[in-house]
């Protein structure tokens, strides 16, 4: 049969033969229940935008987002209990999303980080009230230009961007799909699902609009760019194996399958093809996870963004992103695994010393953070490396201890304010610790964890990451590791100087007193920074029996 | 009765606690205190030798094991005391003149504001030099020896806002600890050779080793010692030292303590009679301090250190003595004793000029003083006659038995030593009788204005005429019969030497050179008056009042070049090593700065870059597959 | 389950140090008066482990066992040998004479804001580090070793940095600037020493699957480990690298004389006298036991590393025109000499090493804690500034005198004992080590002779004039530990007899004969 | 025609646009040009579902669309506001955070 026939045959048989009907497809609705009940709150959220009174907005939006953003949660702890996780662990939705245990505890993570990040975004009480009314740190109206007559009125008259909980949640809906994905469609899909409105969420700063809006320019067109990318891998991998279902690509990859058809020869199990698609692939989610040479959007985009949105993205979309690469490396790819493995050594040691040499010599409180989310980067994606059963468990168990720390450090910068909103620049941090020895401590319990000092939950995780990748012969890595850890250290260090050796400048910034929100969110995250610092090996286990990916 | 032992040395001990602990309550009667613990010691000590007189020659050591000090695996140091005829006579030759120099010292301290500390300190020494002497391992011996370093230490510093003082205090502890690094060495080498450095064991198996470690520890030993006794080449301290209260300089810088080096040689005698090479050393250090001592003992117009040069000539001797073999060391340790009366009573005696002197050391302001100080005149002079040995006192019997044990050594060797040691006595009856006429002849040179030369009270002079009856007799005493030889012989064992040379001949050529050295010193400084400013002096004698330029040697070499060294290392230390460090973080810095630069703020710089990223990464694939 | 002593005596000043911290900003008295009480409570736990530990019983004694974290296969496992309860006797020591010592070290100035609580934080961390210290003794489980070896950087990074001189502290910013830049440096230096021990410590695991010393010793015996000699060096090396720069051994020194002259004296001699001994502790337990053969094929290297410690740092103090470098330099000729008693890999060298350890301790506080008195008085750490002190303060003079004369080895104090036992061990192997360091003694008599002469001897200074002597506080820190360096120089043997039993474990791990006498080795 | 042509077109247009990203200033510009990568994905998703017989690439390729046209609905949001602050679009007058 020749190829054109062949092709032919895609539309003849359908008015030669009788027409199948369309199966209806078999969704497994309650398994799927955390996506959904996300969705379905991001959508009533929107509705509440149109139909509930302005005042009323806040409150409302807020309360159903936790509500539903717990309920999911809930769901995930239910499922997980159900043995999903486990025992149970399958492919739902026709092959579109897996139920396993990474899927179930990344999702749990995100969501609860989420909660806590949400906490942040319904902050008021930092700023002072503006004509009456309280602000948070979204622009009354994003719509009006900076400095505008319209802006100015939109203050006046009060107005909040409560947009900002829905889009929030769309976010988190798509961060749910995006480890879960088992197929490379679903991956793009939830990939601009959840970037999109993350987008639009960096721009809505209320401070320093034109830096806000600068950065979520940058975002967009590099996200786009790196999406377009990505799309182009997924299109060559899908002309690879004739699918996109991971389990398809995977069978091709490990050549159990053969070509079924002479006629295809020429492209199916075409390895140039594999290569550069996985390539492609590989760097669309590398741009996520900030790797280098990646990374370059993070400094900028963490330092415009909102704060409180800096945080949430540094956390769940760090989650979400290595979760969707792990299981892309471990279910799809482990065949090509002595193809990527070294590429992917190379990313790691330039994301960890980059991140760290780089992030000596900033001057931004939240660029610093920004490299320091690079270096860790590159300490997860040792453990990535790793590719054995510790490899995921440990990443899991990192992320799950990374995102809890960033979330607060984040909520520690909104704390630190002078009459410009926050004070970011490092030099006006110096003597915080003697203004405010509390929030300074509390921060500093941050950098030690993100430091990897014992005791925290950053070393357990650095350690949990080190151990397996050299379980898994990547001894070298771990040794540049910590050695990039050693020059991470020196600038978190270099901050807790400034904040307890340095003479408070008399000029000086204050230090908010939050509402019980951002206190629950810095609360949490200090708590869960000293757990596992000092008892995590429930954690562990969970994270070891999450270990395992369905195929 | 052994168990007296311990309590010879706990009693100053106690002193030396009670009073360096007790504070300003105690100032009123502390002197008194320490002075009465020294008296209680020298009974204990009297009560010991009688015991030991009671028994046989051969019976006559005691060994106390007290406890066990550091027992490691192997290792076993122990406090035990050994107490035989070598120390017994240490001991009483310790507390006996020690007690004297606390009594002398009550009058000369009198108006010393710290006087308790002072007694606190003599104490100290005592019981440190004790336990050197009475040890029975090297180990323990090695803490008295460090002990008396202290308290010499301590003493020569005792007025410490004089300047030269201190530095002369911390000198002599230097100096002594270059001695300490060769005992501390040698006790090493011993415990690697025989695993054990007490004497006992030491002594026992010293046959069984080899030639190279005998000497490593011989040698080491004469280190040690030339530390402690100011032997050449390190003997330079000892003039310093004079720093101190003259009472120290009596009892620990003319009788004892410097002394402790002819003991550590004696003692050590099965060792060195193992090696003969060593032995050769040792009467060579001798003999070049002999007369190095003596030659700059001729030059010094401060009495004291006159006196010390003549300390370091005479101790010489009996490092020259000891390094004889069998044939000396009864004869060194006689003049050891002969040589703590005498010494010990010229220096109280020269302290006494002090005192009636405004603490005056030059003796070309002095003159004339034996009118005012007859007691001191006299107890001096017969010190005086004792060193320079004059027949009959006790220098001369000591000393003429050390100069014919040198003819005794035998050979071209036997005539060199000989010879030195006569050239010596000659000298030291030159400098002596120097000292004697500048001071107590010839006519008065001092301001009389401001000076009141007088007397010194009874407390004083009373140990200075019971040291000149020691002076006097003791020599005479330890002859008869040769009762001083047969006492130590136990402990030393004892040859009488071929000399080729007959007994009377070197007691005559002994007396000869004396009167040379006396009529040369008449002709100098007792026909003519003395110039109160020194002249100018030839270039050896220029020479000797610098100490024959030992400290210039030791201040370019050893100070300056340490000063450059250290400079230099700290130097180093910042620069390098710190520098290494602080470029690394440096060079972190610069690389951070220039990294940073990358991030330029350009949204299609960074999409270039993710495009080069893009580019490598699918290149990298491609290539992992071909290789 | 008996009374878990080794934990309470971890756990009592750790609960003080969180106390501590939460007093009330205006009864900081009471922080004091409670840390002392702790402190002094933590004595008495480890008196009561001094008297429960039987020298001839097992290797390691009072153990707990408890699970931890299974993930890492880490265990909370402690336990003490000889060396361990000796140390964990002189940390409870000295913590009472540090507090007593640092009693108005952190009293706060004016010029603070009331929320900052100085006092009751210094107080609160130098318990802490007793806490971390004390259990790091005790852990016989590696991996609970390697935290507390970490996270004891983080109070004592901030005690260094946090509290200066009080003379420094008035508006001083370059004082502050030095301070912190001394903190800094201290941290970094361990930290990368650290985490180079981090990658060790997970390629330990790698290697052996536990982090038990038992388990791991056990496997040694009966064969079912066996690492291959380059993982054992480079492990070893990675252990090592770490406890170098605790100790710290030469080249890695350079941060110990910043930190300790910018640190408070009690602060200087917490890290010198009590710090760093986890460093030399560790090269003993960890080193020596876990890597035996890589231990010895290290040994050249690190005995002449501690020969060139032992007379660089004499060298360097005699250089010194500060009067806390010059003790931290000191304090650095005398790690050498303590890393050379643990690598001569002889009885003597060994039990000197853990002899040394302690009586460092005791004799640096003593000497330190009397500079800082000094220090506190005039207001200048320059040695050039003193002068004639010993005149109006004899009491004070006598005591740095004494505590020189222990720094110095004089015989008859501790340190003697010790010392001579290192240099006797390491002769026995390595004569011509054991010479050159004979060298050091000189030295030691050389710069603190110096340093006490500039100071306290010579016409009295100006600014010296009218100084007061002692108080009475401050002589209680003193003297006690002056008689306790006395006693154990006279009678070392109580201790002596705990350490024994342990050095002999340690020799037998590195499968090491002493040399035998050459006399015996002739028959 | 040999499909692979496709390919090789769906290659070079992306690379256009990828080109275009890299070099043009407008934001919209840019914007288009990753449209245009986009497009480039697109056709080489519907080259590759009829090389392989199957459907998954057409069906992608509609996805593809949706998601584009709502990328360009964030998309010109953000760089319409950017435009209305600062009366510029060029991507190279966005540049306040950098180092």
């Amino acid at each position: 049969m020749s190829t054109a026939t062949a092709v032919h045959s895609l539309w003849t048989t359908a008015a030669d033969g009788k027409v199948d009907k369309i199966p209806a497809p078999h969704i497994e609705y309650a398994q799927l229940a955390p996506t959904l009940i996300v969705v379905g709150a991001a959508v009533v959220g929107v509705l509440i935008e149109a139909f509930v009174p302005r005042k009323s907005r806040y409150y409302a939006q807020v309360f159903l987002s936790v509500i539903a953003l717990a309920a999911a949660f809930a769901a995930v702890v239910a499922l997980a209990a159900d043995g999903y996780g486990t025992t149970k662990a399958h492919i739902a939705a026709m092959g579109a999303v897996a139920v396993d245990g990474p899927a179930l505890f990344l999702q749990g993570t995100i969501l609860l980080a989420s909660i806590v990040a949400i906490f942040t975004f319904a902050e008021r009480r930092l700023d002072p009230e503006a004509h009456g009314s309280r602000v948070d740190s979204f622009a009354a109206q994003a719509a009006s230009v900076p400095g505008s007559d319209s802006e100015q009125a939109a203050v006046k008259a009060g107005f909040t961007t409560t947009e900002v909980f829905p889009l929030a949640l769309f976010a988190v809906s798509g961060m749910l799909v995006f480890p879960a994905a088992n197929d490379l469609l679903t991956l793009f899909v939830a990939l601009e699902v959840f970037s999109l409105p993350l987008y639009l969420l960096c721009a809505l700063a209320r401070r320093k609009r034109l830096m806000s809006q600068e950065a979520a320019v940058k975002y967009f067109l590099l996200g786009a760019f790196s999406s377009a990318f990505l799309l182009f891998g997924i299109a060559l991998l899908y002309g690879y194996a004739g699918s996109v279902q991971y389990a398809a690509i995977a069978d091709v990859v490990d050549g159990t399958v053969q070509t079924v058809d002479p006629a295809l020869a020429g492209t199916m199990g075409n390895d140039a093809l594999l290569l550069i698609g996985g390539a492609m692939l590989l760097m669309g989610l590398l741009f996520k996870v900030g790797a280098v040479p990646f990374h370059m959007w993070t400094p900028d985009v963490y330092q415009g963004a909102p704060t409180p949105v800096t945080g949430f993205m540094a956390a769940a979309t760090k989650v979400a992103a290595f979760g969707a690469l792990l299981r892309l490396l471990y279910v799809v790819l482990p065949g090509m695994r002595w193809d990527w493995r070294p590429v992917m050594w190379g990313v790691a040691i330039v994301t960890m010393v980059g991140g760290a040499i780089v992030a000596i010599t900033q001057t931004d409180i939240k660029r610093l953070l920004a490299y320091s989310s690079i270096a860790h980067a590159g300490f997860i994606l040792a453990g990535v490396i790793a590719t054995n059963a510790d490899g995921i468990s440990s990443v899991l168990f990192y992320l799950g201890a990374y995102s809890f720390v960033t979330i607060g450090a984040f909520a520690c910068v909104t704390l630190v304010r002078d009459a410009g909103g926050e004070a970011t620049h490092l030099s006006k941090w110096a003597g915080l610790g003697r203004r405010s020895p509390l929030v300074a401590a509390v921060f500093a319990v941050f950098l030690l964890a993100f430091a990897g000092i014992p005791l925290t939950s950053g070393f357990t995780g650095k350690f949990a990451v080190f151990k397996a990748a050299a379980e898994g012969g990547a001894g070298p890595l771990v040794v540049v590791g910590v050695i990039s850890s050693a020059i991470a250290a020196f600038f978190y260090i270099r901050v807790i100087v400034l904040m307890f050796f340095s003479e408070p400048k008399p000029d000086g910034p204050t230090v908010a007193v939050p509402s019980p929100l951002t206190m629950t969110a810095i609360g949490v995250g200090v708590a869960v920074t000293l757990v596992l610092g000092v008892a995590p090996q429930y954690f562990l286990d969970l994270a070891g029996q999450a270990g395992v990916f369905v195929r | 009765m052994e168990n007296l032992i311990a309590l010879l040395i706990a009693a100053p001990l106690l002193g030396a606690a009670v009073l360096l602990c007790g504070g300003r309550r105690l100032d009123a009667v502390g002197h008194w205190l320490g002075t009465l613990l020294a008296a209680v010691s020298f009974g204990l000590g009297v009560a010991l030798f009688a015991d030991m007189l009671g028994r046989s020659a051969d019976n006559r050591a005691v060994h106390k094991h007290l406890f066990s000090w550091v027992p490691v695996e192997g290792f076993q140091a122990d406090v035990g005391f050994q107490l035989d005829q070598l120390s017994m006579t240490f001991v009483l030759l310790i507390t006996g003149v020690g007690t004297l120099i606390h009594i002398y010292s009550i009058g000369y301290m009198e108006h010393d504001e710290n006087r308790r500390r002072f007694f606190g300190y003599l104490n100290l020494f005592l019981a440190a030099m004790l336990l050197l002497v009475l040890a029975d391992n090297y180990l323990l011996l090695y803490v008295g020896w460090e002990g008396v370093g202290l308290a010499s230490y301590l003493l020569i510093g005792f007025w410490q806002h004089k300047p030269s003082a201190a530095t002369a205090a911390k000198k002599a502890f230097l100096v002594n600890r270059v001695g300490d690094m060769g005992l501390s060495i040698a006790i090493m080498v011993m415990f690697t050779t025989w695993g054990s450095f007490a004497f006992s064991t030491v002594f026992n198996q010293v046959g069984e080793t080899g030639w190279g470690r005998n000497t490593t520890v011989g040698l080491m030993l004469l280190l040690a010692a030339c530390g402690k006794s100011a032997q050449v080449p390190l003997q330079s301290w000892l003039g310093d030292a004079m720093e101190g209260p003259t009472p120290v300089s009596a009892l620990i810088h003319a009788a004892t303590m410097v002394t402790a080096g002819v003991y550590l040689i004696t003692r050590s005698g099965a060792i060195f009679n193992q090696v003969q090479d060593v032995q050769t050393v040792v009467v060579i250090v001798g003999a070049v301090t002999l007369l190095f001592g003596a030659i700059v003992g001729c030059a010094k117009d401060d009495i004291k250190k006159a006196l010390a040069g003549s300390t370091m000539s005479q101790i010489g001797y009996m490092i020259l003595a000891t390094g004889l073999g069998p044939i000396g060391y009864a004869f060194a340790i006689m003049h050891l004793v002969t040589h703590g009366f005498f010494k010990a009573g010229l220096f109280l005696g020269a302290g006494s000029v002090m005192h009636g002197m405004n603490d005056e050391v030059d003796m070309r302001k002095y003159g004339g003083l034996r009118k005012y100080m007859p007691v001191t005149f006299v107890t001096f002079g017969l010190g005086y006659l004792a060193i320079i040995g004059f027949p009959g006192l006790s220098g001369f019997w000591s000393k003429d038995k050390i100069i014919e044990a040198a003819f005794a050594k035998g050979g071209t060797e036997g005539w060199i030593l000989g010879a030195v040691t006569l050239l010596g006595a000659a000298i030291t009856a030159y400098y002596m009788t120097r000292v004697m006429l500048m001071t107590f002849f010839g006519e008065k040179r001092w301001n009389e204005e401001e000076t009141h030369p007088h007397e010194s009270p009874g407390t004083m002079t009373i140990p200075m005429i019971v040291l000149a009856f020691g002076s006097v007799l003791a020599g005479g005493l330890f002859s008869i019969n040769e009762s001083f030889v047969k006492w130590l012989e136990p402990v030393t064992s004892f040859s009488h030497g071929d000399s080729p040379v007959s007994a009377g001949v070197v007691t005559a050529s002994t007396i000869v050179v004396l009167l040379i050295g006396v009529g040369l010193a008449w002709a100098q400084y007792g026909r003519k008056p003395v110039p109160v400013v020194a002249p100018r002096g030839s270039l050896l004698t220029r020479a000797a009042r610098r100490d024959l330029l030992q400290d210039d040697f030791n201040h370019v070499v050893l100070v300056r070049g340490g000063e450059h060294l250290t400079r230099s290392l700290v130097y180093v230390d910042h620069t390098l090593v710190d520098g290494v460090v602080n470029g690394t973080a440096a060079g972190f810095g610069g690389l951070s700065g220039r990294l940073r630069k990358l991030q330029n703020g350009f949204a299609r710089s960074y999409a270039v870059s993710m495009f080069g990223g893009a580019a490598v990464l699918i290149a990298a694939t491609l290539l992992m597959r071909a290789v | 389950m008996s009374f878990p002593l080794l934990t309470a005596t971890a756990a009592l000043p750790a609960v003080g140090a969180i106390a501590t911290a939460a007093v009330p900003a205006e009864r900081r008295t009471a922080a004091k008066w409670l840390a002392l009480l702790v402190s002094l409570g933590t004595l008495a736990l480890a008196a009561v482990q001094l008297v429960r530990f039987e020298p001839g019983g097992d290797r390691y004694q009072l153990t707990e066992s408890h699970a931890w974290i299974k993930d890492f296969g880490v265990r909370y496992e402690l336990g003490v040998d000889g060396i361990g309860v000796a140390l964990i006797a002189l940390t409870a020591l000295l913590i009472p004479f540090i507090i007593v010592a640092g009693w108005h070290d952190a009293d706060p100035l004016e010029t603070h804001s009331s929320r900052w609580r100085p006092t009751q934080g210094f107080f609160a961390l130098i318990l802490a580090v007793e806490a971390m210290v004390v259990l790091s003794f005790e852990a016989t489980d590696v991996f609970l070793f390697y935290i507390l070896f970490e996270a004891m950087l983080i109070p004592m990074y901030f005690l260094i940095g946090g509290f200066g001189d009080r003379a420094h502290e008035h508006g001083d910013e370059a004082a502050a600037t030095q301070r912190s830049y001394a903190a800094v440096k201290f941290l970094l230096y361990n930290l990368v020493g650290g985490l180079l021990m981090l990658a060790a410590v997970i390629g330990l695991y790698v290697v052996a699957g536990t982090f038990s010393l038992d388990e791991i010793a056990a496997a040694r015996a009966n064969g079912s480990l066996d690492m291959a000699t380059n993982t054992e060096r480079l492990l070893f090396l990675g252990f090592f690298f770490a406890f170098a720069v605790k100790a710290p051994l030469w080249p890695l020194h350079t941060w110990l004389p910043n930190a300790m002259g910018e640190a408070t004296a009690p602060v200087a001699v917490l890290i010198t006298a009590v710090v760093d001994k986890v460093g030399t502790f560790a090269m003993l337990r960890f080193c020596l036991q876990l890597f035996p053969e890589a231990s010895k094929w290290a040994t050249p290297v690190i005995l002449v590393l501690a020969v060139i410690s032992i007379i660089y740092g004499a060298l360097l103090a005699v250089g010194q025109r500060d009067i806390k470098r010059l003790v931290a330099y000191a304090s650095i000729s005398h790690f050498g000499f303590i890393v050379m008693g643990i690598f001569a890999m002889t009885t003597q060298g060994q039990s000197g090493a853990t002899l040394y350890m302690v009586n460092h301790g005791i004799s640096t506080a003593a000497l330190m804690l009397v500079a800082g008195f000094l220090i506190s008085r005039r207001g200048s750490r320059l040695i050039a500034d003193y002068g004639g002190v010993q005149k109006v303060a004899p009491l004070l003079a006598g005591t740095f005198l004494v505590g020189g004369l222990a720094t110095l080895s004089l015989p008859g104090l501790a340190p003697f004992v010790s010392e001579f036992l290192v240099l006797v061990g390491t002769f026995s192997r390595y004569p011509a080590i054991g010479v050159i360091a004979t060298l050091g003694i000189v030295l030691a008599a050389l710069y603190v002779l110096v340093l006490y002469q500039r100071t306290m001897t010579g016409p009295v200074k100006a600014e010296v004039q009218g100084m007061p002597d002692l108080k009475v506080r401050e002589l209680l820190v003193v003297a006690p530990l002056i008689a306790i360096l006395v006693f154990l120089g006279v009678y070392p043997k109580p201790l002596t007899d705990i350490v024994n039993p342990a050095v002999q474990h340690t020799m037998s791990d590195v499968h090491k004969k002493d040399p035998k006498p050459v006399v015996e080795a002739a028959q | 025609m040999n499909p692979v042509n496709y390919l090789y077109l769906s290659a070079l247009l992306f690379t256009i646009g990828a080109a275009g990203v890299l070099i043009r200033r407008n934001a919209i510009v840019v914007f288009m040009c990753v449209e245009l990568m986009l497009n480039a994905c697109n056709l080489a998703f519907v080259v590759f579902s009829r090389m392989h017989g199957n459907l998954d690439g057409q069906i992608i390729a509609f996805f593809t669309m949706v998601v584009a046209a709502a990328e360009v609905v964030v998309g010109l949001a953000i760089i319409v506001s950017l435009f209305r602050s600062r009366h510029s679009a060029s991507v190279d007058d966005a540049s306040l955070m950098k180092l």
